[in-house]
């Protein structure tokens, strides 16, 4: 059940989605506007074209999308409360994603600056270590890998 | 070959299996011949039938539904149950 | 010689603004866009309808826009040397702000996220301490005050 | 009044004021007769014509142009000069 970037993006339900088209930055930044809100932050991150000197063609997301979109709402929950957060949104890209696209984004808000900066970075640290989802670089060589990093923790299980 | 899901003597566990599991499978599910055991038992049944896989297979977790579950968890035929092999999104 | 925003936002040239309108946040971050680039932050700070229990109706900001500007050019380039940027923009209001509007917006991309987060956060705290503007907020219940706070080094005095 | 900017003995300095300062004073300008001088001599002339404005005057800098001048600088009249009390931007 993929949620479609046409589909209404719902703050409120969850704030959080994996989207199978380009993620709308625009939006995800005017969701957690707030007139209690003084500092907003919008982390995107794109497709980089070269790593190390080599090329990059294009970028494949997969995942385990039920658990995935489980996973990010509790991240989501446990930031809102974890740094007093006004709003939160955070949005993955699946499937097919080229060089300059956004692959993930995540806006927070907080009535002080200091609460958004920390709470984007801790959820970009906890969803590339906690949340199901995997990348495949398709490199200018005509190779491709799945990235499965060796050095992370098995998945589900606490550190 | 057994799509139909009723408990009987060939009964099967269908897993969800993704990215660099996927590729070299071939395919976004396995199916285990399944009279009833745990994670560990499917664990041992996927290394066996696929020894390809085996190394990432040893550094995957699997779920059952939204829930990571350990070795020792029962599995039972028509459970929702995927191998998570380590992640890399962002 | 406010720079208005419906006037070409010069990436090139200097990347830094000083607008008279709503902050264009869409803009600011596409200025930065680049393949180059993996981390890509925005950062825009709101004014905040309550602090610490008292109301806000509104800020208004005032500046000396020529030594502004430079100061804020002299930032941008000191941040992108220090930290590998890709891209860098930043663009303040003056006048009056309605609480939930942008008071200032930075832009950053770099290979990494880590860049891009380090120097969007460098550049606010600099911003904070070294630019020629000045805010005055005025509250709910009339009263008006500008902020020359007690506590700051001399402007123009390195610490 | 002497809004002309030739060398006369009538010779003004002025000085762009801004925010909390500005409101004090009741205008974005300071004028001041000029025959001469540092910052520091401008520092006291303002303090003297506008006691309430000394105690942030004192926590403020003076630029000259786009740079920051000590006290020490000497101003001319013509000069583009500003006083920078402390900032509060963002």
């Amino acid at each position: 059940m993929p949620i479609n970037r046409d589909e209404a993006f719902d703050r409120e339900a969850s704030g959080v989605a994996m989207v199978h088209g380009p993620i709308d930055t625009v939006r995800l930044l005017a969701a957690v506007g707030d007139a209690a809100a003084g500092g907003n932050v919008l982390f995107v991150g794109t497709v980089r074209g070269v790593t190390a000197g080599a090329v990059t063609r294009s970028l494949t997301y997969d995942a385990h999308e039920p658990l995935a979109v489980a996973t990010l709402a509790t991240l989501r929950r446990e930031a809102i409360e974890r740094f007093g957060l006004t709003a939160c949104a955070i949005v993955h890209r699946l499937g097919p994603v080229a060089v300059g696209e956004a692959g993930v984004a995540i806006a927070a808000s907080g009535p002080h600056r200091r609460q958004a900066f920390a709470a984007t970075e801790w959820l970009l640290e906890r969803l590339k270590q906690d949340v199901p989802i995997w990348k495949c670089e398709e490199r200018g060589d005509g190779g491709r890998e799945w990235a499965h990093p060796t050095t992370a923790p098995r998945p589900g299980v606490a550190p | 070959m057994h799509s139909h899901d009723h408990a009987c003597d060939h009964a099967k566990l269908r897993i969800a299996v993704f990215a660099g599991m996927a590729e070299v499978i071939g395919g976004r599910h396995l199916e285990l011949p399944w009279a009833g055991g745990t994670v560990a038992d499917a664990r041992r049944l996927v290394a066996g039938s696929h020894p390809a896989v085996a190394g990432l297979l040893a550094r995957s977790a699997f779920a059952l539904g939204n829930r990571y579950v350990g070795d020792d968890a029962p599995l039972a035929a028509g459970d929702d149950v995927a191998i998570i092999p380590p992640v890399s999104g962002g």
